[in-house]
């Protein structure tokens, strides 16, 4: 999924006419000061740290300044904050608005019901998360008809909106309804959503686009998430790939049997630390260069479980092997290998030619890895 | 009977000539499966692996009388094919393809749904009941017929499961592996009738992942409707919480959606709970020998 | 038991405020009809006729367990209404508003049906079933309790036949009047099925009008699955070659949609052919007549 | 239904990017050599009659010229004709382009199925109508998912098109599609669609807007059919008023009703006239002004044929007392009535009142008009 930064996604906001306040980025302390001094944004304005978490009201990451030196001392201070483990690069400076209330609406999808969701709440300016269920008004929303009239209604009174607001509300919402299809959201999140007058201003955008739609979207091909390199350099070639603390590779095809390899691991007293997803390859190389991948990541021991279904088990023992030729001696790692299902016995064979034994059974083979790595048992 | 495919299901494969296409028809073709048409616009006319190509699903159906479709074509044209399909009175569909949009699944499966077309997957291994048709792409080697019932959201973790149920010596009536993304065309909810009233099913194995709400949905729907035997799996207990979709996913799956829920609901509905891959042939087993005794 | 409303049938109307609304919320009681709830946005809280009104049909609903809707609300609202109405769950809407764009109404449709829910209309006079509910504008006067089943595709021209029964000294089981827009939610094809299995039906007049393919579809149907007698009448049968819709049009309807090939279809098809609405009476007592000498 | 003329279509056509020859408007021969004189359009160019009818080529309404003093010369040929009862006041000239192939497509309603239909044949250039059934490829277009790549490929399939000019049916078929649903048309129709190099052009435009729409498309309000006069004034009132050879005026309400009141007058020797379809008004002015208006026409006879439902009888016969009241005694004729169900004795009664019997058996007071009028029996 590709996460925008609250900038990138009023840019979104501005293109379906969703009303904003005046704003604009700054990546220095120097132009955020130039801004208002030249009065691109007005005074008073909010200077906000253009990183993903939330919460940034309490973290210090969003100030008020009322004078050009005000902005820069704000700008400053915020520029150099790592905030929740992502340092601020960033900055989107906006108007202050005289509001009069804080809403909450936004788009996302519902697994159960296969429907969009139309959420509201008249609770706007705090997590969602932290607000009662009966003050969020949830609608299904089905893409057929697509978003209708008395559901633009019903949220209309769940807000507490009518006359101006409500009519303005109606044409927010077709906004962010067409929003959600055609870029392909995931979600589409305005908090606060301001009662500012007789209208409405967002305040804040959260959008989340699908990563499966990029190929219809190219206009957000240069945007990362925060990757670490090796995540990236896996991204490039389309191998899955998670770090985290632990110190036990895994390699595996396909996210359920990955995740029951965590399982298994843990429960023997292993820590995992890097996960690699083969998913359904049938290329050699690209298993020579999943392996290479993992060597670069420096792990006391690696497990490779595979079960053989369109990723045949000696394609993986093929590129195992041409691997194992290619990794420098000191990148060398104990290795545990575990491969079942389709062309099994060749697999197995290959391996063993190559000084590998597989060891068939889950329970033994996540034990062996674990003590290879150091642990118990 | 089995569940959604039987001896007498005629498969057409969309993008038989891709790699996937063909390798898989093959394996259906040795399962047993009558593989009796493949689909590539342009190729119509061809043969592939003994089975006639059409350029369109309409004279594939017209020529050979298929009954089901199993969908390889990349992502970004799945949801044409998808409804190629269905237009063509096709009742069922397996889609094997990965990475199809879920705004494209929306149309998909709302539409297939209002034509009374099934859809199982995207980014599933599909159905297989041994001795009778596989439509998808799991390992033939996992099989061997028997009575119980598995339903799955995981791939590989399916096979592996699968596979522990053979080697204790028991067998499936039928698999389906009904694929975890965001938009799936057939839940647990909707599969499980399929299996209550299925004479050869005994007992079920329902394998989970964490994330999402369709485990919680399955409890509730075997507490109140399912009568049969559940041996059920939650993958991904100990995992770390994943990077988070944003507030409002939180919202819609408040209080659900962790391994812990999952389990705490199932168990409450009366399965039995494994809590890793290999305890399931066991539990399984155990089951069995008690309705043997019956 | 009647064709599509009972007694028991509970109205919601939609557009209550207007005048029309109003109107024949008071003629649908006078009928003997539960109306129960009326809707219009911002009007929640008052009073129409008796009948409370509601700002949403999904409130009147969960207030007064309406099961049936009747829709006022001008053209350009029609298509909201009757969503909101689906949505809520009520399964059969009777559409009286005129002048609904036909693009509006293939969504209105196909939603409605790929939920389960029935309209009638748009502009159309509705169902009426005597002695029991109606949900519509057709005049009360005009009916008498029978067991002679009306479908027709006019407005007036229904009332004026329905009336020629009843001064005839018949009655009526059903009438139901679909509209003659160029898409309506139930055409004859789709009311026949009604009829047939409607034991309070005994045979039954059915009245078309020139254009369109909906009479030869019918006589298609009458021919091969329905064993009621059936008295057809065709308007337009002098009327001169209307403004064409363009080529297309034609090529669509090619052969059919004059008063001619309705008639002949509908004669091939078994039916009594009235030449003009006066001689409907006639044709149907004989037929009655008939049936109680059996 | 706003049936548009070629030039007017091709506008829309160009909004939607379908490819279209050069071409523009003019409303005389000066202007007509002027374009191409100043290259607007390039030479040889087609000149066409600006009417509704089909069949221009054949008449004589569709030229050919070569140089500007051939292009003058057509167009004031053109400008001069009557063609099917409509008098030519505007030309489209176009290039002359070197096609290889004309083809059909046109985007319509199915009333049966209720859905969109994509009509394409090989057999272009001539009248559809003429074309055999199995050279006419039908498919339904469910509004829902919308036109689908399969069908496009099976539209290229009949047309025999492929590489570019598959890919360029591809886009146009997409572009009539979104035409189709977003102007709300009742017919788009290409023919011919002419195969020009490696690429596709439209050289007619048939689009038909559908009258119960108009409230969203004010863009086309000012667009008339060929109505007479007083069907224009009757239309303003929004009373559905038909003019045809005939000397009976008939007033009911309803098309079925009036349609069947046709079929009686004829069969007793009437020659209806003129057709008033009061609809479901139920107020007494709007009664009022339809037999004014019905007296303007100059009728022989005219037939009141009511069933009162929405439009009350009390309410008609109100309305027509009161315009008899009005109407010039040059311009009165005898009258028969017939008002019939919701508030009848009401209605008789007023009737009665003013010296006017309403016969209620439609049999007799057909036969009555028909005597009125001067014919038999």
């Amino acid at each position: 999924m590709v996460k925008l930064a609250e900038w990138r996604g009023k840019e979104i906001f501005q293109k379906y006419g969703i009303p904003l306040p005046k704003g604009h980025v700054a990546r220095s302390a120097e132009e955020a000061e130039s801004l208002v001094r030249h009065g691109t944004v007005p005074l008073p304005c909010v200077i906000k740290a253009q990183v993903l978490a939330g919460g940034r009201g309490k973290g210090g990451a969003v100030k008020f300044a009322a004078t050009p030196e005000e902005v820069r001392a704000a700008a400053t201070s915020i520029l150099g904050l790592e905030f929740k483990g992502e340092r601020v690069k960033e900055l989107l400076l906006e108007e202050k608005l005289a509001l009069s209330q804080e809403l909450y609406v936004s788009l996302t999808l519902d697994r159960s019901s296969r429907l969009p969701v139309l959420i509201a709440s008249g609770r706007g300016g705090v997590e969602i998360e932290s607000v009662d269920d009966h003050e969020i008004d949830r609608q299904p929303i089905h893409p057929f008809p697509g978003l209708t009239g008395y559901q633009k209604r019903r949220a209309a009174k769940v807000l507490g909106l009518s006359g101006g607001r409500a009519k303005s509300l109606d044409r927010l919402l077709d906004a962010l309804w067409k929003l959600f299809n055609s870029e392909d959201a995931e979600l589409v999140e305005i908090n606060p959503l301001a009662v500012v007058g007789d209208g409405l201003v967002a305040l804040d955008a959260k959008v989340i686009i699908e990563d499966d739609a990029a190929f219809r979207h190219p206009e957000y091909a240069d945007i990362r998430d925060d990757r670490t390199p090796l995540e990236e350099i896996a991204r490039e070639k389309e191998i899955a790939f998670v770090q985290l603390d632990g110190n036990i590779g895994v390699i595996a095809n396909g996210a359920g049997l990955t995740m029951a390899t965590l399982d298994v691991l843990s429960e023997f007293g292993g820590r995992p630390g890097v996960f690699l997803d083969l998913g359904g390859t049938d290329d050699p190389k690209k298993v020579t260069e999943a392996f290479l991948l993992m060597a670069q990541a420096r792990p006391s021991a690696v497990f490779l479980n595979i079960f053989g279904g369109v990723t045949r088990c000696d394609t993986v023992a093929k590129g195992l092997v041409e691997a194992m030729r290619q990794v420098p001696a000191s990148e060398r790692f104990p290795l545990v290998a575990r491969i079942r299902g389709n062309n099994e016995a060749e697999g197995v064979e290959i391996l063993r030619a190559a000084g590998i034994t597989s060891i068939p059974q889950l329970k033994e083979s996540a034990q062996a890895v674990v003590a290879a790595a150091g642990g118990r048992p | 009977m089995s569940v959604l495919v039987e001896a007498t299901t005629k498969v057409v494969v969309q993008g038989i000539t891709g790699h996937q296409g063909t390798v898989h028809t093959r394996q259906m073709r040795a399962f047993g499966t009558a593989v009796v048409a493949g689909v590539t616009p342009g190729k119509g006319g061809t043969t592939v692996e003994e089975t006639p190509v059409f350029d369109s699903v309409r004279e594939a159906v017209e020529k050979t009388g298929a009954n089901a479709s199993c969908i390889f074509v990349p992502a970004p044209f799945a949801k044409d094919a998808l409804l190629e399909s269905v237009d063509a009175g096709i009742p069922l569909a397996v889609i094997v393809t990965e990475h199809i949009p879920f705004h494209d699944m929306l149309v998909m499966y709302h539409y297939a749904r209002s034509r009374g077309a099934r859809i199982i997957g995207p980014n599933c291994p599909g159905i297989a009941a041994p001795g009778k048709a596989k439509v998808g792409i799991i390992p033939n080697v996992v099989f061997r017929p028997g009575r119980v019932g598995v339903i799955s959201r995981s791939g590989t973790l399916t096979y592996e499961i699968v596979n522990g149920i053979k080697e204790h010596g028991l067998g499936q009536s039928t698999c389906i592996g009904l694929g975890g993304d965001p938009v799936v065309g057939t839940s647990f909810v909707d599969a499980l009738p399929l299996f209550e009233k299925d004479p050869e099913t005994d007992l079920l194995v329902l394998v989970g992942e964490i994330g999402g709400t369709a485990e919680e949905d399955a409890a509730e729907y075997i507490r109140h409707h399912f009568t049969k035997p559940v041996v059920a799996y939650i993958a991904g207990r100990s995992a770390p919480p994943g990077k988070r979709m944003g507030h409002a996913g939180a919202i819609i799956s408040r209080g659900k959606g962790t391994a812990e829920t999952k389990l705490a609901a199932l168990e409450g509905a009366g399965a039995k709970v494994a809590r890793f891959p290999y305890e399931i042939p066991d539990l399984v087993a155990e089951i069995a020998r008690g309705q043997a005794r019956r």
